[in-house]
């Protein structure tokens, strides 16, 4: 019983909590609007300026629901009882939290108190709809009610559904259907069979072809980016992914192709007017030398040594680029203008060749990448990223590959970055800030370490859900960050792991305490 | 040739390693002796002005640094959102202020002498509490929800978390109170932009009450840390949890208690540098963490990572090499932070563990 | 048989580059098809478009009864530039709220984030262009974001007016659809320095910008005039922007002496340095500021620290509008108007005259509401409206500000004209 | 005279203070099983550590075939053919048991990257040659049926012998191997006794092992070195060792004669077999 009160308290709690953080950033009146337009109810009721109170109450109701979901732990199965005590306790707490919140703030709004100073969100509008115009006392007692019998609604559904576990176990067999299957042995050799594998890339080439010029302009724009994204996950996957090393100044490379596609192609400043073709590969060039120049003194640095050294280099290149002593040869912060675009046989490329080109870039660089994984070279990587002292002492140099690893994935990124200029035909500084090289990490690591598929993934998830989360509007970034730590504890293997990763967790934590063992106390 | 090379184990990378440092030397060498033997370069007294603001900023950085250094100590993790922890210490802060400045001091007759400026004293110190708190609550709830259900998971993932943590609290802060910069009431003793003024040769530099209260207290801070590691109980477990947390756990310390609080205590310097930051600088929202958490996880590096007096020199360090950097090697301003991420590329490659931190016993192993 | 797998895939590689390379043949075809994709689109939603749409270069904007007359907007609403996307918003919408709309149409702001970086601001005209009720775009706000989204619009027909964009180069490409109220910086420059040597009778300066394209033209231009009018200027000196601590630079300046100090910049940088001001020992030195540093911000925030700063404003002294405006803003926002950014004033006026030239030239046929996009263009273009910045006029390449710079000193904590 | 495999004089490595290996020489005959013995902390694995080239020695010098190898990175080492396997078990986690030997074989193959992309003649002839080998070896090893399971899922037992498959990929000339029995239980003890003999015997190949478990050092090693804080205090055949004062001295303590015993028992079951 005991233990029912401290769950359902707990669990009350922490709904009061995040229900008041919604209310302070002005969420509720959102999510109430966003239930309105599912249901289809008015967003505005005739010539008033007042919001359908029902929307909000369902969006109560919800929250009060889930407050009755987590007052029981996953697996448990307690005896009715319980549940009613531990809907009850939580709700009714969750109510008297967020209750209380409401009528002290509506009594101030009353009076006449202005919060707006403070906490923006909490202006006459919000906090009118928010005590459902009527006074604070009865809107407090709303909530109580609400968040009261729906909490405890939700406690008793849950203990219903627990005790369907006929329906689970089903559901369980399912799901482990499933991942035999994918590990069965003749769907590997269907997979492996060529004429389906030929089959299957000709049927997807072929939609790939087809997909721009049914897009429309913006959703070009959008999965350029993602496949401009993609090309740098690619690259900095063969550094950290492959070989280990954490490096947090990849924009750097980014910026120096960018940069130097752009200075070669711009009118201004400097009107070189060089073929475009091969600015695209003195970019590659230049970007392969910048790596070479910062890898071979600082590639003996381990861990996280290397990566603020890295993070500092990124952020040297910037400030050198926006800066006055560089302003003659880069153009300052003003960025480089009218940039080259590609042309093939006198044309200018549509959005659709565009497109078109960076798929065919995508799809060799997913070549390049895969081809270099099952090699010798790739073996030696991976080796390095497991065990370098080890790797080491099974005859692989480490250093040189550590630098061929920081080059080709410095190659990957020059390239992306001279399409990158060229294509949003304009470049500036404030487009290589660090946030570019930690986002470029996210997509490496939340499509899993090392894994080709997980980059595209993730480069979608990271480029193109912001995108879609725009719907959002303010609350993307919010909801973003949010759901970057919810995925790392719940499926911190990546999305779409490479082989062999899902024991991997336990693995590493070995490695990393042998590591620390390492010098021998002797 | 080649052979005599091999046997002596220089590879290219050492060779250039070593050519560009001595390139670097000579540079700095040049400059140095050029910008000091310009006539009518610096006086004495801006020298001084350089000295004054490196130092009251080192003071900060350095608050920040160890908190870094303490979590990485202890996880080998950086923590990403510690900048976003010194912002809501800001925050924090600066709310305190505001209603100490809102209330009329009971007693007197003056309705116009606020209790801010009646107690400034008692007040500022309730400030720096509260704040120091709340970033301490915040560390806590940090590490508990984003950072414990990861520990053991690869190295890398507790930072994508981390990030994640600071792009929802930056977010989070900028919803909740507005995307406007705001201002720290400061008392009127503290009043920015006053100060004592010492002569210094013929003219006289200001040492503003704000920055000598901040560096003081930053000191304080420090001092105080350090008795905490050295001294007591929880000290010794910390380091004996950074040491070997299998071993410390066999020892009967409670490791994750030890950890919850170190994210305590690097949560409560995060704060009180921020209600710092808020009293010497005045002006904030919430991408003032951003910024200062960079610079503070460069400063931990450059010490050496995990190590604590490493911290508070890598912190001071830094500060002072953004203010005196530029006008030493008369460069531009703008160019601070390229000068203070070169010298820490420098001190890395020829001490690959920083300034103080252990060096490996062969860099091999 | 690896061999052939790889054979495989560069036939595929080969096909799909074939594929893509005769294509551009075709290209003027594709591309007048792209431009009046959506006209073309609406055509087959509404039967029997009226003539003066057919006629139009870039077609209608087909808007059906209950629905809004939508404005874009590309602005930093997030991240650390978020102060002036959401008040530039709030201004525009603010104009479009009190308009009472057009025969039965009410107008609507549909603001999207560009954090300020130029990569998002083509994303969000891409965007903009691919809703066909979009009929004008007030913005976008920084100018690198609006030079991403300018051909963009271009293509599609959509007019720019920014109310912040300052980049003078952004009017010299030819474009027929931006236009600003903001006066570029060439102009401001050139008033500033005049000001600063004849009639404050400056002869040596210090010219400071905080790094951003928007200081850094002001203070090349200053530079340029000052020393062109025989002026010295004595240091030159770029800062960090975001920093807590000026006061390094700000010696380094103090020591060569200048009789004031040009800052290109915004008022954040702004309000740190003139805090830091004696502590750098510029006690009698002049801290001239430009559009970027006027507003409420910088004199509640320096308090007696900021007394005789001057800067520029393109708003007049006090009118009876203003004051309203003021009112209206604060009551609507909790902040005060210019308290987030200097540009609230701008920012109203520029949704009045996108809504001024919108109702030059939509008409009403049915249940629709046509605007004619080429017509639109040109409407904005040749506006003719007097807001709260005064007359706002523009000329062949779209610089409307027609009414000049105000100069501002803060006297006892308030911003009054210049004499 | 042939050369010794491995040569050390006078090698000394000291941790701030610490003198971990004080002066020792070492000569390991080729094709023959010589073992380090000697209590916790003597210094045997930080002599396997200099030896293959982890730590370079502060004195002294370490000849392989008569060419010195002090200070050689450990990949040369490596590639001149030395190998080896580590006391608390590393292997690539999260790579396969085949993957595993095909790292082994690095040093052996010379095809570069670029190749791998283009998959010329050159690289598939020799990734087929060395997928041929790495089953080869996987087979000896009797791991063949755990090709494709992820190191770290392997039985212990398994994990011991895939890190051998490892040493043995690169084809060295001497094989050092850091207590390979333990944490056995007896059979698998005993097949990996007749498994280094096998290596020595069939192979032609050097072995130098640190061992912990007596029976097993009697009972394969011709040479035994016994290292007492960091120094040799005794070399010879088992049964010399086994007589010998200071060995017993050094693992039990001065004056117990329980030891002696004890080793005598052994000396008998040595007889026996």
């Amino acid at each position: 019983m005991i233990t029912a009160i401290k769950d359902g308290l707990r669990a009350g709690l922490i709904t009061a909590i995040i229900f008041t953080f919604l209310i302070l950033i002005g969420f509720t009146s959102v999510a109430a609007n966003i239930i309105g337009d599912i249901l289809g109810n008015p967003q505005v009721l005739n010539n008033e300026t007042r919001l359908p109170v029902g929307n909000l109450l369902i969006f109560i109701a919800l929250v009060g629901l889930f407050t009755g979901l987590v007052t029981l732990k996953k697996g448990s199965n307690p005896p009715w009882t319980d549940v009613l005590f531990r809907g009850l306790t939580g709700g009714i707490l969750a109510g008297l939290i967020v209750g209380t919140v409401i009528y002290i703030v509506g009594s101030f709004h009353m009076e006449g108190v202005d919060f707006r100073a403070y906490l923006p969100n909490l202006g006459a509008s919000q906090l009118g709809y928010l005590l459902f115009y009527s006074t604070p006392i009865a809107a407090s007692k709303t909530y109580l009610l609400y968040f009261t019998v729906f909490s405890l609604v939700g406690a008793l559904a849950r203990k219903t559904l627990t005790m369907l576990t006929g329906l689970r176990n089903k559901l369980k067999s399912i799901k482990s259907q499933i991942i035999d299957w994918s590990d069965k042995k003749n769907f590997h050799s269907l997979v492996g069979n060529q004429l389906f594998q030929a089959g299957l890339i000709i049927l997807v080439g072929i939609g790939l072809y087809f997909l721009p010029l049914v897009w429309g302009s913006y959703w070009n724009y959008i999965m350029g980016t993602v496949a401009i994204y993609i090309l740098l996950g690619l690259g900095l996957n063969i550094i950290v992914g492959f070989s280990g090393q954490l490096v947090l100044g990849y924009v750097a490379f980014f910026a120096t192709g960018a940069y130097t596609f752009a200075l070669l192609t711009a009118p201004e400043p400097h009107a070189v007017g060089l073929n475009l073709w091969v600015a695209v590969g003195l970019s590659t060039l230049v970007s392969i030398l910048t790596g070479l120049l910062l890898g071979l003194p600082i590639l003996r640095l381990r861990g996280d040594y290397l990566a603020i050294v890295t993070l500092g280099f990124g952020e040297i290149v910037r400030i050198l680029i926006r800066s006055d002593l560089l302003t003659p040869l880069t153009n300052g912060p003003k960025g480089v203008t009218n940039v080259g675009q590609p042309i093939w046989r006198g044309h200018v490329f549509s959005d659709v060749n565009y497109m078109h080109l960076l798929m065919l870039l995508v799809l060799a660089g997913l070549f390049i990448a895969k081809r270099l994984k099952d090699s010798r070279t790739g073996r030696a990587w991976i080796a390095i990223r497991e065990d370098q002292t080890v790797a080491q002492a099974t005859g692989v140099d480490t250093y040189k590959y550590k630098i061929l690893a920081l080059l080709l994935g410095a190659a990957f990124a020059g390239l992306s970055g001279a399409l990158f200029a060229s294509r949003n035909q304009f470049t500036g500084p404030e487009d290589f800030a660090l946030m570019v090289s930690v986002n470029v990490l996210c997509i490496v690591i939340i499509g899993g370490m090392g894994s080709l598929p997980g980059i595209i993934l993730g480069a979608f998830v990271l480029k193109g859900l912001p995108e879609l989360l725009r719907e959002l509007a303010d609350y993307r970034l919010l909801a973003f960050g949010a759901l970057l730590v919810v995925m790392m504890i719940v499926r911190p293997e990546g999305l779409w792991p490479g082989q062999n990763s899902k024991k991997g967790k336990m693995a590493t934590f070995s490695n990393s305490l042998g590591e620390d063992n390492l010098e021998e106390k002797v | 040739m080649i052979k005599k090379f091999q046997n002596l184990n220089i590879t290219w990378g050492t060779a250039l390693r070593y050519i560009a440092g001595l390139i670097v030397a000579v540079y700095l060498l040049w400059r140095i002796l050029q910008t000091t033997s310009i006539q009518g370069s610096y006086g004495p007294d801006t020298w001084m002005r350089f000295l004054i603001t490196g130092l009251v900023i080192g003071g900060i950085y350095s608050l920040i640094a160890i908190g870094y250094t303490l979590v990485y100590g202890i996880l080998f993790m950086i923590n990403f959102a510690h900048g976003e922890v010194m912002m809501l210490g800001t925050f924090a802060g600066y709310f305190v202020l505001e209603a100490f400045a809102a209330i009329s001091a009971p007693g007197s007759g003056d309705q116009s002498l606020s209790l801010l400026n009646a107690y400034p004293f008692p007040a500022l110190v309730i400030t720096f509490f509260v704040g120091a708190s709340v970033s301490a609550l915040i560390g806590y709830l940090l590490e508990k929800i984003a950072y414990r259900p990861l520990r053991g998971a690869q190295r890398l993932i507790p930072l994508i978390s981390a990030i994640g943590a600071s792009i929802f609290l930056q977010n989070a802060a900028q919803l909740l109170f507005g995307p406007q910069r705001r201002q720290y009431t400061n008392p009127d003793l503290l009043w920015r932009g006053t100060g004592w003024m010492i002569p210094v040769g013929e003219k006289s530099v200001m040492l503003t009450y704000t920055g000598t209260f901040s560096f003081i207290l930053s000191i304080l801070l420090m001092a105080g840390l350090l008795i905490l590691v050295k001294k007591t109980r929880l000290g010794k477990s910390m380091r004996a949890v950074a040491e070997n947390k299998q071993a410390a756990a066999l020892m009967g310390i409670d490791v994750d208690a030890v950890i919850s609080k170190t994210f305590i205590i690097s949560g409560f310097l995060a704060g009180a540098a921020g209600v710092m930051w808020g009293i010497h600088n005045g002006l904030f929202n919430h991408y003032v963490g951003f910024i200062p958490g960079i610079k503070a996880f460069t400063a931990a590096v450059l010490g050496g990572v995990g190590n604590i007096p490493g911290a508070m020199v890598g912190g001071m360090l830094l500060g002072l090499l953004e203010s005196l950097g530029p006008a030493i090697l008369g460069i531009d301003f703008q160019l601070k932070d390229v000068i203070a991420f070169t010298i820490l590329i420098l001190v890395l490659i020829f001490r690959p563990s920083g300034l103080l931190g252990e060096t490996l016993k062969e860099d091999k192993v | 048989m690896k061999f052939k797998n790889f054979l495989i895939l560069m036939i595929v590689l080969l096909v799909s580059l074939s594929a893509c390379a005769p294509e551009p043949i075709e290209e003027p075809a594709t591309a007048e098809e792209e431009q009046t994709d959506e006209p073309v689109e609406s055509v087959e939603e509404v039967d029997g478009l009226p003539q003066a749409c057919l006629d139009d270069a870039f077609g209608c904007a087909v808007i059906p009864q209950g629905e809004t007359i939508k404005i874009g907007m590309g602005a930093p609403l997030l991240g650390d530039y978020s102060m002036f996307g959401t008040d530039i918003s709030q201004g525009v919408s603010l104009a479009l709220q009190v308009d009472d709309g057009f025969e039965g149409w009410t107008y609507e702001l549909v603001a999207e984030d560009t954090g300020g970086a130029p990569e998002a601001g083509a994303a969000v005209a891409n965007k903009m262009v691919t809703d066909p009720t979009v009929v004008a775009i007030a913005g976008h706000i920084f100018s690198g974001s609006t030079e991403a989204a300018m051909p963009i619009y271009e293509k599609a027909g959509l007019p720019m007016m920014s109310p912040s964009a300052t980049e003078p180069g952004l009017t010299q490409q030819g474009s027929k659809v931006f236009n600003r109220l903001a006066f570029t910086d060439a102009d401001q420059g050139m008033f500033a320095a005049n000001l600063l040597f004849s009639q404050l009778g400056f002869s040596k300066i210090a010219v400071m910008h905080d790094g951003g394209s928007y200081g850094q033209g002001l203070a090349d231009v200053v530079q340029a005039e000052f020393e062109a009018l025989g002026g010295e200027v004595v240091a030159y000196e770029a800062i960090t922007p975001g920093e807590a601590d000026y006061v390094a630079p700000l010696s380094a300046v103090a020591s060569t002496g200048p009789e004031a100090v040009y800052f290109g910049g915004y008022a954040a940088e702004a309000i740190v340095m003139m805090n830091q001001w004696s502590q750098a020992g510029l006690d009698d030195v002049l801290f001239f500021g430009c559009d970027g540093t006027y507003g409420v911000e910088f004199t509640d925030k320096t308090g007696a620290n900021g007394e005789g700063a001057i800067a520029v404003s393109l708003v007049p002294p006090d009118s009876e509008e203003k004051s309203a405006f003021d009112q209206q803003y604060g009551e609507q926002f909790g902040v005060e108007a210019g308290e987030l950014s200097a540009f609230s004033w701008s920012a109203f006026d520029t949704g009045g005259v996108l809504i001024a030239a919108i109702e030059k030239v939509a008409f009403v046929e049915g249940n629709n509401l046509f605007v004619p996009r080429g017509a639109l263009v040109e409407a904005v273009r040749n506006s003719n409206y007097v807001g709260l910045t005064g007359l706002v006029k523009c000329d062949e390449v779209g610089e409307c500000n027609a009414s000049g710079p105000t100069f501002y000193q803060v006297v006892d904590r308030v911003w009054l004209p210049l004499e | 005279m042939k050369l010794p495999v491995i040569e050390t004089q006078n090698v000394t490595m000291s941790f701030g203070g610490l003198t971990a290996v004080d002066r020792v020489d070492l000569v390991v005959p080729e094709q023959s099983i010589s073992s380090i013995i000697g209590p916790n902390g003597a210094g045997k694995t930080t002599l396997f550590n200099c030896v293959s080239g982890f730590y370079v020695p502060i004195e002294g010098e370490i000849n392989f075939f008569g060419k010195k190898i002090k200070g050689l990175p450990t990949h040369k080492i490596c590639e001149l053919g030395i190998s080896r396997t580590y006391q608390n078990i590393r292997l690539f986690n999260k790579m396969t048991s085949l993957e595993n030997v095909l790292v082994g074989q690095h040093p052996r193959m010379n095809s570069m990257w670029v190749e791998s992309i283009l998959r010329n003649k050159h690289y598939r002839q020799q990734e087929s040659q060395a997928l041929q080998y790495a089953y080869e070896l996987l087979d000896f090893l009797g791991l063949s049926d755990l090709a494709d399971i992820p190191a770290f899922n392997l039985p212990y037992g398994a994990q011991r012998r895939l890190e051998i498959a490892r040493a043995l990929a690169s084809q060295p000339k001497l094989l050092l191997l850091d207590e390979p029995t333990a944490g056995m239980n007896q059979q698998e003890t005993a097949e990996m006794t007749s498994l280094i003999r096998i290596l020595r015997d069939e192979r032609k190949m050097t072995v130098l092992l640190i061992e912990h478990d007596m029976r097993v050092v009697m009972d394969i090693s011709d040479i035994i070195t016994v290292l007492d804080h960091g120094q040799k205090i005794a070399e010879g055949k088992p049964a010399e060792i086994q007589s010998d004062q200071r060995v017993i001295e050094a693992y039990l303590g001065p004056g117990v004669d329980e030891i002696t015993k004890k080793f005598n028992r052994k000396k008998t079951n040595n007889a026996k077999s």
